[in-house]
């Protein structure tokens, strides 16, 4: 099972003939990923790392039937690309661009919104589910399969406590990174929801950051409706107060989204909140 | 891309919102000078009126001396050197009006409050049921329905003319790709709704489809003011701390962490420094300069897991930075993920240590620094 | 149970206090239809036949959680109150006005599809549950009920039949209209699928017309999914051809939307199919 | 309301789509002739190049000959009173491009087709792989990414040209409430893509807030051809046809049972007439004096089934129009649903026998007009 990616996963890679488009290809392919064909306007009938290249989503669906995208599109050009996945009926997208001008990121959004789309991104590392499917950046060594389900805003905080559990011996059903920018789809209760229903999923690892309020809207959702044991580690306890800290998300107004007010959400909700990365193993072994 | 009130009001008055006649006064030239109006300080920063930013004269003299006293005020660090002079307008209320994106709840947003004129943000906090917040799905635009709603909270009686008002904000704010339009106060006069104020941020990211308008809106901010508006959009976060670890990483995420931890091993950072998601060569060279030019730094801790990133471009970049400049700072590089064999060989073959745990990393640079201080 | 709605349904009257308003909400009481609140910007506070009257349907659902609308509101404000009850939260609603401009029709049925709002309309005669609700404008003593689920695109046909079956003592779990203007939202094949899957429908009447393709795209539904008897009646059949006859749909283009072509299909699909109201009768008394 | 081509052609070049450069001359004033040039009929139906009302003319001469001939035309019921002068173009290829509506996928839709020129009807018949039909999201509006797979299909290189060609036609249809906007042809030139014809048709329904356009247009088609355009949105629908029952319903549904019942039971309708949803005694007068000005007529037959329709105004109407036209014509009234006591009451006191059962109404009106023969 694990979430978002398996085994049955499909993809399609939108933008697949620019350098960072080619390079991920490989690495996906690498891993194992199911990448049944990429698409690249003006493009069709070239090939990238042997995967076919259409013009247009509709002509890889018509031949390929993928069921999940990533992204490698430019910026100023995500909006319509995602549109085009979306109509025609790609259910999971993995933005990873930057950059993407906030009101396409709305409108992308807005149109997913209620449609069963599930958008991951922009801005995101993206999804693996280790031995089974990546559908991101990840660094394959950092990844073993097991039965932990990783949800981080951040991709590379989802590497570092990837690495930690890997080399601690412990595996992952599925790693998720949400991506940092000021506007993104999936958020961490979605991912919460999702491990709490995957059978694979035993133990689920919620990693946040100061700022913004959706730790603790998870935390509401874990005291509501998860049974499974959830770890916790929060980023940025020794943050300045007031300061940008890269991701727009990460700024502490008044008593809002301070790492205390999450980690006391967390708590109350019965989570396990973890100091650093090292400690998630520690909590992890006592829990197994 | 922050504007200053009088190029929010440029774009207001090309949108159709009624603002009050004005004219632009610099040091250089005063000739637009005029009286009995209200003499406004310049800036990207708020609360200018506290600060003796805004003075109301009568006449011409008032005038002349309330734009001497203005232009010689630094505001928040900000050199005040343009003012918006504005007619006096016969004020019967004061509301607040903005419009932003809410990023978690993934929706624009409009904001509308009776209590305007004043700090919006100490009214959120204290009296919060004086806001009404009403998201707006971005395809279908802002409905009759909701615009209502805010007349209705706010008591405006003009129904038609507060929707045409809205709208039009509404059109703005999506065609120049504004990320907040806010307008406080927004006044009610004799003749109607006027925007006495205008703050809007324009999205950088959106500078390709903008260029015509941003390279306007920049140009006149050099000349008239002698400074650009802030601007976001790069890939470099720096933020200047108390510590003497020098720290610089390629995601906020593990940025932050490391943060934590070098305080939880008893360092202190001399700043936060992270390069985003997907890098290069010359970035990290940026982000070494603009790190290293702090002289209190006694060991550098560079914290970077590849994903999209690639570590034989981190350590290009790194490598010649410090083969540009000599330097005998301890330097604690981990240095993982994409490419992490090819990073690792040239790092090592330069004589630098690469670590793979960061735990250990970290507490290296801490030690480093205390052994240098 | 019934389809669409039953004695579950709460409905609120969106331009209630208007002539049509007033008059179809009597009715809707006198039927025993559980109106909840009506809706007239503006006219918070009144009361229309003891109903109370609110600004927006936000406040009405503060108050009374309606879960279906019906709409009297005038053509040119339709798609504002459309929107208004689909964001607050209604799955169902029926627009009973015609003339309501094409691209506002357009653009509620695109926000309505995939989130799961059911559209009735524009231009119908609406839906009703005999002895359970009422959401339209049927001539009560017309209907009674019972187990035969009857879908039509004109509201009149369904009186029609609904009237005939009701004189010869055959009752009826829920009769649709669908409406008949050039752009409509539930389609008989949506009506049919409901019905099939309602326990409390045993056959199925499904009345159609000449002009267009949707009775063609129900009785492939048919041929596939459904295992209950249908019985059709295509009316038009002596129209001329090539001529307009009221609702826009019925325009005969080459061999398509002929009444012929239509009742081919149908037949193919296992339908019984009616000559007249009289017909559907005499199918459905020797089908029980 | 349908629009004449110089009217579309009016609307292209207020848009920005590129039209050929023309004249609009009528029989009264024909300065504005010139030559070389397509002298082209002004009418509302189509076909008019196969019946003599398109000449090309290479002289002054030609042209006065070209437009005396085609201004002496009546095509399809229509003479002709003005005339399109545009210049001749060189024309590469010719396209077909349309944006329409598609009501049964409750869509927006373009359609092109490289087949251009040409009865399009004909082509969708016998080469349907020739059109491309695209369904657009009318809140998100035209993609690029379908514009590609238009400007694909067509063959078009500049993909930049036919995108801003495409998002004008699209503007156009949403801004105007157009139901068509169709080009037949869109011709490739040497300056690029050409709109060498044009056919509009407005969305009557939305004449309130396109007022100021529809009045312009309307006043234009009075004063310029002596004609509106074509009108639909009113609720009466009235086709003529060949038999003796004169047959009026209140909803199309029960007016086609009945016309297929008159059939069933041996008569001709003479013609089919409905009142649409919500009627009243006014519009039931009007379909009276409509449906009666046929004299072949030997009964009349009215079907009313009333839902949102009130039985007692329908009353009304036929009692009103029968007392102020006296007629010995048989009537047959078949009168159920909303207010029915009260409209049978009313009828039956003036005389008219009231009806409940259709069959029973059918089976007379089919007997009495037999009878009258």
């Amino acid at each position: 099972m694990a979430i978002l990616v398996n085994e049955n996963t499909r993809v399609i890679v939108q933008g697949i003939t620019g350098k960072s488009g080619i390079l991920q290809t490989k690495s996906l392919l690498e891993y194992g990923t199911s990448v049944v064909a990429g698409v690249t306007p003006g493009k069709r009938g070239n090939s990238v790392e042997g995967v076919p290249v259409f013009d247009s989503v509709v002509q890889a669906m018509e031949r390929c039937t993928p069921n999940a995208a990533i992204s490698f599109v430019p910026p100023m050009f995500a909006k319509d690309a995602a549109m085009e996945a979306m109509e025609v009926g790609i259910e999971l997208l993995v933005l990873t661009m930057e950059g993407i001008p906030k009101h396409d990121v709305l409108d992308i959004l807005a149109y997913a919104e209620g449609r069963n789309i599930r958008v991951i991104g922009p801005g995101t590392a993206g999804v693996i589910s280790p031995g089974k499917c990546k559908l991101g950046a990840h660094p394959s060594r950092m990844f073993i399969p097991g039965k932990v389900g990783v949800v981080s805003k951040s991709g590379a905080l989802s590497y570092e406590v990837g690495k930690t559990l890997t080399d601690a011996g412990i595996g992952q059903s599925t790693v998720v990174a949400l991506g940092g920018g000021p506007i993104w789809g999936m958020n961490q209760r979605d991912a919460v929801e999702l491990f709490n229903d995957d059978p694979e999923t035993e133990i689920i690892v919620l990693l946040g950051e100061i700022g913004g309020g959706t730790e603790i809207a998870a935390a509401e959702f874990i005291a509501k409706a998860v049974k499974k044991p959830v770890v916790s580690l929060i980023v940025g306890r020794s943050a300045p107060e007031g300061k940008s800290l890269g991701h727009a998300g990460a700024i502490i107004r008044g008593n809002k989204g301070t790492a205390a007010s999450k980690i006391e959400a967390l708590e109350r909700a019965g989570v396990h909140v973890a100091l650093s990365p090292a400690q998630v193993v520690d909590i992890i072994r006592k829990l197994g | 891309m922050k504007l200053y009130e009088f190029q929010g009001k440029a774009l207001f008055e090309e949108a159709g919102i009624p603002i009050p006649r004005g004219a632009l006064v610099t040091a250089d030239s005063r000739k637009d000078l005029f009286a009995p109006s209200a003499v406004k300080a310049q800036v990207l920063s708020g609360g200018r009126g506290k600060a003796g930013g805004v003075l109301l004269v009568s006449n011409m003299e008032e005038a002349e001396k309330a734009a001497d006293s203005i232009l010689s005020l630094e505001l928040k660090g900000e050199k005040v050197s343009a003012l918006l002079v504005e007619e006096k307008m016969d004020i019967r209320r004061e509301y607040y009006l903005a419009v932003t994106f809410d990023g978690e709840a993934r929706t624009p947003l409009f904001m509308v409050s009776p209590s305007g004129g004043m700090d919006i943000e100490a009214v959120a906090d204290r009296e919060p049921e004086k806001i009404l917040k009403l998201p707006v799905d971005p395809l279908w635009g802002i409905t009759d329905y909701k615009i209502r709603a805010m007349a209705d909270f706010l008591g405006y009686e003009d129904k038609k003319e507060f929707a045409a008002f809205v709208r039009r904000i509404w059109k703005l704010f999506r065609e120049k790709d504004a990320v907040l339009v806010e307008i406080n106060p927004l006044v009610v006069t004799d003749k109607g709704l006027v925007a006495l104020d205008s703050k809007i941020e324009l999205d950088d990211d959106a500078l390709p489809r903008q260029k015509a308008l941003f390279e306007t809106l920049g140009a006149e901010q050099l000349r008239i003011t002698g400074q650009e508006g802030e601007k976001g959009g790069g890939t470099i976060t720096y933020v200047p701390l108390e510590g003497n670890v020098g720290l610089i990483s390629d995601g906020a995420g593990t940025g932050m962490l490391t943060l934590d931890l070098i305080r939880d091993m008893g360092g202190e950072a001399a700043d936060f420094c992270e390069m985003g998601g997907l890098t290069s060569p010359e970035v990290m060279y940026s982000a070494l300069e603009q790190v290293l030019e702090d002289k209190r730094i006694k060991s550098l801790l560079v914290v970077l897991i590849g994903g999209f990133n690639r570590m034989d471009e981190m350590a290009e970049g790194i490598l010649k930075y410090f083969s540009d400049h000599k330097s005998d700072l301890p330097v604690v590089v981990r240095l993982c993920g994409t490419m992490e064999e090819e990073g690792s060989r040239m790092m090592t073959e330069a004589g630098y240590p690469v670590y793979d745990d960061l735990r250990t990393a970290v507490s290296d640079a801490v030690r480093f620094a205390a052994e240098g201080e």
